[in-house]
């Protein structure tokens, strides 16, 4: 059963540096909080995995905590570019940033691989694309029953997942609900997990059709962690801050302006245990 | 009634989907586009989004492909493996919108560097779901504003296929689908040579010229022998999107001030 | 959109004699009167294809529709044997019966390769099995990242799946609670869908966390064939007759009892357009 | 108190889980045992059935691997293909149940025909879950009657694996898990030799005598040096496990009857 703590004290415990970590959310539920917690506790060397950085790795990659990113979408949706993202990749600002990039289908791949134990996965995938030219780990294999060329990655299997749901009931059992992206796989492929809450209840109830339960003994550490998904949302509990999306592009822009803005709104003492600087 | 180029261009790629089609959307310019063919001469046309929402009908333009109105209007919503496997990979979508940074004469793009991969001059967002869209789905159209930067004669980078580096590889790479059918910029639309492969005008704009047209376009541009004008957009195309573009303008800033 | 059919018209069109043909739910929801619609046309030179073949397959077998058995798991579940198959099977009665055996997790793993448009799927399967011996169809690839020998079947793609749900609404989208099996799967791995339901409604609601929604657009054919899973169940309508599963296995285990149960209960006029003889 | 040699083959089955389990279960008699063991000794047991049932607590024994019940009173159900891709295959289930029509010294399993393949003499149902469910749990109990005609020397056929046709084939697969590690029979328990894998008697049931044993073994069975005597049912084991058969065969009957 997962130990419930405070979000400090799970990040000192289970982020150590170097190490591999997904914070995962596809668009819904991404888990602000805990990569905020991330840069204050200034973790370095760390290999980020996510299919779209959006806003939150801009923010970690900015402050020097990836030595690498793995991932298939890198821009602000709706705004346009990342740009402490591309920094780093276009000027090696605040460092180097290796990155292995995939296409979002073969990253969904590989946590669906990671999940199920396995060491690779197939599909038909980068035809004619030349990010097999770029890419080392797109290889391919041939069917044995129509000997058609497929395409193989390796399975996404990262040191922890972190991810923000919905609920988790008082025995760790956490739902979530709305958007379910790969939140499901990337637990299940990671080591550990830790899985930050807007609430604990005592009963999950059932939610939508689609809603997704991961049973408590596949989770390391719930924190509750209320407006840990802000800027972006939260299915039944809060909007998107479409504003704030829209002003990152000005504030990242800037290395003085955005090293002022992670310095104010992140890890300035004002900016409290949940860590989201507009919440 | 006065138009803007923009507004064009969206018709003209809101005019391209039928009824019947099941449309993979993007953001932006696709989902104007393809929302204002369900609100006027497509009712029935299935909007999928690769965050996972199936059959959507938001009533207002989503700001990203995650939006939680596209989950509440949505007929079922799947884990977003499920949709690249069973879905896009399955071949249940009939057609694709892409853009990109770069398109050349065949329909390939490049959304992921500009100038060398290792030493990018712009590091663009990259593929997301783009490299498979453009496999997978029945046909494909590309939505992107006509500028010779961007209509290039040859990629920096390919990121998505669309008829090939020249124009013939899809069947070599065991593509079953039609890939690009069609382009619409804002001052044109643009049409495979069914031969060659190679983007021709289809149609001009209302008050385009074909220098112009040349002019924006990086490769030596054909022009179709039957080329014709583009009719402009009607008054009920033009005030539906309008007022979609005002409803979701108002519903973002509510959002924002609450 | 589908049509909706009566079921003597959705089976004349879709199921031609020599057919490949999935009748697929695991244990709840199994399409029986589907199935005894195919006895009463007498069709024949069928492939069946059905994991855990139940009851249904082992009347359909008895009956000599199929010329070929695909599936995993043949038995009465908690009661024996399923003893028409093994007739067929060890006796040829009342023909020969070709078989392709698997385990549920190849079966569950090609009907989800079918389902995404892939020729074969790869899993750690068979460790040691001398299924491999019997079966040409399994085969293994290299992983191209760590060298280990993995295990791939084909893909499932058969002519036709036939399932029951629980609804359906008037367009045609079909709405499946309870234990979801691979009818999912099987719909979209199929060239083509019947889909018979308990009830048509106006408005599918929302069900359980687990429920599964399959758009019309995947769907030829609905057919309104309320108790169509009888004796299996259907979650929140009705249970499995238990007591005719045990029958069964006395039914079944004489060629002219059975004979005359498949004449009494499913072909004679009185066996209703559901054909589910104690329904 | 008296018990039936198959009540005390259900309880030293349920006496083997611990509340930390996750528990892949069969039905018929692992599927008694493993409810027992909640029931009793290991409230926390988590159950798992094929069907896509996780963390499952029936009122009553289910009659099928798919009953309603096991729905109704889950954490939450999966797809058949989520069950055996990412629970199974992922490594998440700590200990599966296996019988089969015949078990060999090493463990290893049939359930697939009686005979030659292509000429059985008796078609049995075949593999279902079970040979990944030898592979993948981290450990397997194999719960069978103690019948020579069962218990042999050599298979008709390897369904799912145990140790290997010779004790030691696991490694050579690839296999990290750890194979069967108890055969509970209603005669007796059988532990695997920690070197040659070859399953020995470990506890004798009460009453029951090493001839009796042997008699019933198609091979010559080795007891261990520290043989002992399986302790019998308390009336605790007993009283639950009767007060969940009566309520099973009420609601069964119940059922029938509606």
């Amino acid at each position: 059963m997962p130990e419930f703590l405070a979000l400090s004290e799970a990040v000192s415990r289970y982020v150590p540096p170097d190490s591999s970590v997904a914070l995962e959310g596809f668009t819904h539920l991404i888990p602000f909080a805990a990569g905020h917690e991330i840069i204050r506790q200034r973790l370095t060397g760390l290999t980020l995995i996510r299919m779209t950085p959006d806003l939150l790795y801009d923010q970690m990659i900015g402050c020097g905590c990836a030595r690498k990113l793995m991932f298939s979408w890198g821009g602000n949706p709706g705004v346009g570019s990342l740009h402490r993202l591309r920094d780093a990749v276009e000027h090696a600002w605040p460092g180097p940033l290796e990155i292995e990039e995939h296409s979002h289908s073969a990253m969904a791949h590989g946590y669906a691989a990671g999940a199920a134990g396995m060491p690779c996965a197939i599909f038909r995938g980068y035809a004619g694309s030349d990010l097999t030219q770029v890419n080392p780990r797109i290889q391919s294999i041939v069917c044995p029953f129509t000997g058609e060329h497929l395409t193989a990655v390796p399975a996404i299997r990262p040191d922890l997942a972190i991810i923000h749901a919905q609920k988790a009931d008082r025995r760790g059992n956490v739902l979530i609900s709305g958007i379910v992206g790969v939140q499901k796989e990337a637990v299940l492929a990671a080591t550990r997990a830790i899985v930050t809450v807007e609430e604990i209840v005592d009963d999950l109830g059932t939610a939508g059709t689609n809603a997704v339960v991961l049973p408590a003994w596949t989770i390391q550490v719930i924190v509750h962690a209320p407006g840990g998904a802000r800027p972006s949302y939260a299915h039944g509990y809060y909007q998107r801050d479409n504003a704030f999306y829209t002003e990152w592009d000005a504030i990242a822009r800037d290395r003085a302006r955005f090293t002022q803005w992670i310095d104010e709104e992140v890890r300035a003492p004002r900016a409290g245990a949940a860590g989201a600087a507009r919440s | 009634m006065t138009y803007t180029p923009t507004e064009m261009m969206t018709v003209a790629a809101a005019r391209a989907l039928r009824s019947e089609d099941i449309c993979f959307v993007g953001i932006g310019l696709p989902s104007a586009a393809c929302n204002l063919a369900r609100l006027t001469h497509a009712p029935g046309l299935t909007l999928v989004y690769e965050s996972g929402t199936i059959e959507t009908k938001p009533h207002v333009l989503p700001l990203s492909i995650g939006d939680g109105e596209l989950c509440e209007t949505a007929l079922t919503t799947v884990p977003v493996v499920e949709m690249f496997q069973y879905w896009l990979q399955g071949g249940r979508i009939t057609v694709g919108f892409l853009g990109g940074a770069q398109v050349d004469r065949y329909g390939n793009l490049n959304s992921t560097v500009v100038g060398p991969y290792d030493r990018p001059k712009v590091r663009l967002p990259g593929s997301g779901g783009a490299t498979e869209i453009a496999a997978h789905c029945g046909r494909v159209f590309i939505v992107m504003p006509h500028d010779a930067r961007a209509f290039v004669s040859k990629l920096d980078f390919l990121t998505s296929i669309g008829h090939g580096p020249t124009g013939r590889e899809r069947e070599a790479l065991g593509l079953r689908t039609e890939g690009p059918t069609l382009i619409v910029t804002d001052l044109c639309t643009m049409r495979p040579d069914p031969e060659t492969h190679e983007f021709e005008v289809a149609t001009l704009h209302p008050g385009v010229t074909q220098a112009r047209v040349s002019e924006n376009t990086g490769w030596p541009v054909r022009f179709m022998k039957d080329l014709e004008g583009t009719p402009p957009p009607t008054s009920g195309e033009l005030a539906a999107l309008r007022d979609l573009l005002e409803r979701t303008d108002r519903a973002h800033r509510r959002k924002q001030d609450s």
